[in-house]
């Protein structure tokens, strides 16, 4: 096992890995801007360095800081844990050349997935079904008018190198393709520096399910079951949970099989993620693979009993997986909350400050991730999750009542929180039936319905 | 004779003055009439003020992993030179060279007064300030962090 | 000569700040004449008031679940009458029968004020001061808790 | 279901069962005393009733007024959780008078298991091995030569009537049997108002190990496997574990059968714990039974993934137990650790104060049931518990490395605590090996060896 690993990030993540290294017996490495001095990952890692000023791009995603640290203090490992400079496969592979482990798979998997349009071409010719629509790039109006002609009305324009909502249109007819292709690229070009786009068909009210795999580096590679993340706000998840609801074991299975399928064509190792669309009438779709820890593995980790951040860290090292897919078992139903430091009266805004009183809840099946603690400050420079609070049930039912009881008794004072917003969604009927689809929270949610905030 | 009452805004900008300063978790003040003693919400660091007759006030918060002889707050007068970067502190340019500066030396503004460094690359580290160096508080080849006071320069020197 | 009495709205103004500081956990205020001491908990504020001449006086803040009526302060001269037991408050001894004591009536030491009812027995509560009723606190027929102030009694009456 | 329950307890116990009653949809009444004002329970529970001055004996053992509480409040249940008031048959019995329910067996079967005789001729009668000695209590000497005799020394002088070590004698020759019967009659007599003795063989060495067992009133008993609570000083329990280490499924499946049957035997209902003395050769003898949820119950509920507080309600109010034995499957490995406001540097001693600093433990795998938060003022009147660390793994191994992370992660500023105790027993190569016995600390662990305290 390796002997000190850097960890590439702040927050609950920084926190986790922490936790993983200390069960294994790996020395700890934190790095810190300089709004993090009184963090929790820095409290409780054997080492830590500052590696800048406030601002992420001159501190978490600064390299050389944090490369110079990594060398400087001889550790054998990075984890990146997740955004920041999880999927940059620049950073991946400055670690190969100064033989750290990227805690992580190689650089070409990474790549690959970066790029949204190669990846769905190398996922059909893997045989992964990919939502309808062209082979790649199109390069022009006419190509797009083609596609749009086989696959029919509505379609999506999506850039490759897209994410968070932005370069991407909705086309309803074959009028509005032109002026669709002219926004979309301008905008991908201005967010993410290349105007190339591809096309699929739209689906409309779709769920979001992913499969949670491990691969290690001797071509095992298995799957965790899934999860729904369809609760979402703006292309922001909010709420998961595992297995999806009502949804038979034998879909489970064959979104399995696709998900390792893709994962072996293109040598995946690590731990990653497969995201599907799934329609209404059942069929999936390849949407994207997140090759990373993601914010929501806890609910995997409840139901299956694993833990997929020393998974990580043992395949990293080169060790063999040590789970057949036949020892994967799902026991019971699990529920993520995201509580974010937002008032989700007032549009969600970010409200940073000081923690002046933090009780996370207990007992039985209830798991709480944060890096908060009484009189933490959170500083207004990174995203504005606080704890992530993880309920197990027997089944489904159960699940949620403990996760409102666990909430009901989060004491959070000084900042406003997710936390009423998250128990409308609990208590909804269409929520409790399992009726969910990406635009639940538009759909069935009525903001202006939570309390005025007793403070104003 | 003496006001006996209260003076609430003394109070208030004693609690703001612990408040702003995020090392400070605990502040006491005290004047022939009045003490004010102010705990913050727990937090890590401890703070102890004090303020003999006629001295500086001087605050000192080890952090929670001590770098090297950091000075949180130094006098007036006392101006760090701070690492822009992580890498290794060097005194001088080659290891058999003299270094850069010592501790008595003047240093004009921009004057290289030590290499960090990083990546491979040797980055000359230049005093911000004229003055005299007053004490170098690393180690030569020592790790340094982003921000640490590398040495200090006292600018009233002649 | 010195005014030796508490003045409250100084008091109520020192918490008030320490509520309205987020950051604060304990708040210490001490003039010739006062000390304050305020420590902030979860769920409310405990201050603690002495008075370097007098007696310490404890203030609590109201409990999660405000027992109903509990006066936050009493000052020297009024004492309150306090259930010994669980019960329910019964002011007379029959529904028909008048009420043992109204506010503004004279109580002896050891004379009955009224009574709680607890596992069917009815327990006659008596006043353990000689003074005026100023304040019943309790309605009629109420639970009432263990400790709970059920009426004030002013020891300073003629 | 019930409709409003009043918890008849104060502390860590008090909290989940106003947990377990929120999940069930159930309104709480807290009772508290006046030093316990600004307790969680009394935060937590929908409505909180003051019951006396801070001695337990004029509060949370003060029959009158937690009776009157329950009538003024009209709640139709009253849980007891453990110690206080639970194994008093009178106080289960006045519930039943005035019909409210009691969460807990009928009043008959805790006076059985309250008089140790006569449970332990209960049990030999009901086919359940005890430990060899007297049918019922010795009447003289003579008698008590004669059991002597017939077992062989050692044997073991013990009350009726009695628990924690008091009115108990080991004797190993005849000659001292005379004054051994003497002072524990006297210390008997003293102690539970009743002189009352019998003889057992002096099991040496032996483990304790237990079987949760819950049983409706439709006459069906299941077990939910066995704890190992051998970690123990002074016969109080500090560090349990489910399922025992070291022993094959098939001798717990025996020793479930046997816990099985001492429950038909007494008409039980409600949860319940059968406890077994194991000796080195494997033969197990009934010790007690205790009639109440227990401190320990957690690692159970960790392994089997029930709610035994839920499922302890529920029977209450008459329904069946849904479950049947061949649900009930054992997953991995959970141990608990008691973390007590002592100083284990100083024999233990109590360490009343306030809690400046209190970050309890979380991520994967790992449980927390506390009344305790930044701030807390513990009171002396009452036991030392602060918080209950429970942590799951895949195997024992797992569940040990995340117990020591899990404690040295735990912040608690203020007071000393047991922690470095715990991490002692656990670093021990004996421990990790599974070879533990009840006089395992006396044997295997150097309290001097704990570092001198930091702030002396």
């Amino acid at each position: 096992m390796f002997r000190k690993l850097l960890i590439a990030n702040r927050g609950e993540i920084a926190v986790r890995v922490i936790r993983a290294c200390q069960e294994l017996g790996i020395r700890t490495v934190a790095v810190y801007s300089d709004a993090d001095r009184h963090a929790l990952h820095v409290r409780m890692a054997d080492e830590a360095f500052c590696i800048g000023p406030p601002a992420a791009a001159e501190s978490y995603l600064n390299i050389p800081n944090i490369m110079s640290t990594a060398e400087l203090l001889g550790v054998d490992a990075i984890h990146p844990g997740y955004g920041f400079l999880a999927e940059n496969p620049h950073f991946s592979e400055i670690c190969q050349d100064v033989n750290i482990t990227f805690v992580g798979p190689p650089p070409e998997a990474i790549a690959i997935m970066g790029n949204k349009a190669a990846a769905r071409q190398r996922m059909k010719a893997a045989g992964v079904p990919v939502v309808p629509g062209s082979e790649g790039p199109v390069r022009n109006e006419s190509e797009a008018t083609d596609v749009a002609r086989s696959v029919g009305f509505p379609i999506i324009v999506k850039a490759s190198a897209g994410g968070g909502g932005r370069g991407m249109r909705v086309v309803h007819t074959r009028e509005d393709l032109r002026r669709a292709l002219q926004t979309a690229q301008a905008e991908a070009e201005a967010a993410f520096g290349s105007g190339e786009l591809y096309l699929e068909k739209y689906v409309e009210e779709p769920r979001h399910i992913e499969v949670q795999i491990l691969a290690d580096k001797h071509n095992d590679v298995i799957h965790l079951g899934a999860r729904d993340c369809s609760i979402q706000r703006r292309h922001q998840k909010l709420l998961e949970e595992s297995p999806p609801p009502g949804v038979r074991d034998r879909f489970i299975r064959a979104l399995g099989k696709a998900a390792v399928r893709a994962a072996h064509a293109i040598n995946y190792t690590s731990a990653g993620t497969v995201e599907f669309l799934v329609d209404r009438d059942g069929h999936f779709y390849f949407m994207e693979m997140n090759t990373r820890i993601q914010v929501e593995h806890p609910v995997t980790e409840m139901v299956t009993g694993t833990d997929i951040v020393k998974l990580q860290m043992k395949v990293a090292v080169g060790e063999k997986l040590g789970i057949n897919q036949g020892d994967v078992e799902i026991r019971g139903h699990a529920i993520e909350c995201r509580v974010n430091a937002e008032d989700p009266r007032h549009d969600f805004r970010p409200s940073p400050g000081t923690v002046a009183m933090f009780v996370p809840p207990g007992g039985p099946g209830v798991r709480v991730d944060t890096h908060v603690y009484t009189g933490y400050t959170i500083p207004p420079y990174y995203d504005s999750l606080l704890a992530k609070v993880i309920t197990w049930g027997a089944d489904r039912a159960e699940a949620i009542t403990r996760m409102r009881r666990a909430l009901a008794e989060f004491e959070i004072a000084g900042v406003p929180t997710t936390i009423p917003f998250h128990l409308m969604v609990l208590d909804n009927a269409f929520f409790r039936r399992g009726e969910v689809y990406t635009n639940f929270v538009q759909r069935r949610i009525d903001l202006s319905a939570l309390a005025p905030h007793l403070s104003t | 004779m003496a006001e006996q009452k209260l003076d609430l805004d003394e109070i208030r900008a004693v609690i703001r003055i612990a408040s702003e300063s995020p090392d400070v978790a605990e502040l006491e003040v005290e004047s022939p009439t009045l003490k004010i003693s102010v705990k913050k919400v727990p937090g890590g660091v401890r703070a102890v003020i004090s303020q003999p007759a006629g001295n500086p006030v001087a605050v000192h918060s080890p952090p929670a992993h001590p770098a090297p002889a950091a000075p949180a707050v130094t006098g007036d007068h006392l101006v760090p030179v701070t690492a822009p970067m992580v890498g290794t502190f060097f005194r001088a340019a080659k290891p058999d060279a003299p270094p850069f500066v010592s501790e008595g030396d003047m240093v004009e503004t921009g004057q290289t007064v030590c290499i960090i460094e990083a990546m491979k690359l040797f980055n000359e580290i230049q005093s911000e300030v004229r003055g005299r160096i007053v004490r170098i508080l690393v180690e030569n080849a020592s790790p340094v962090e982003y921000g640490q006071s590398l040495m200090l320069v006292d600018t009233t020197a002649p």
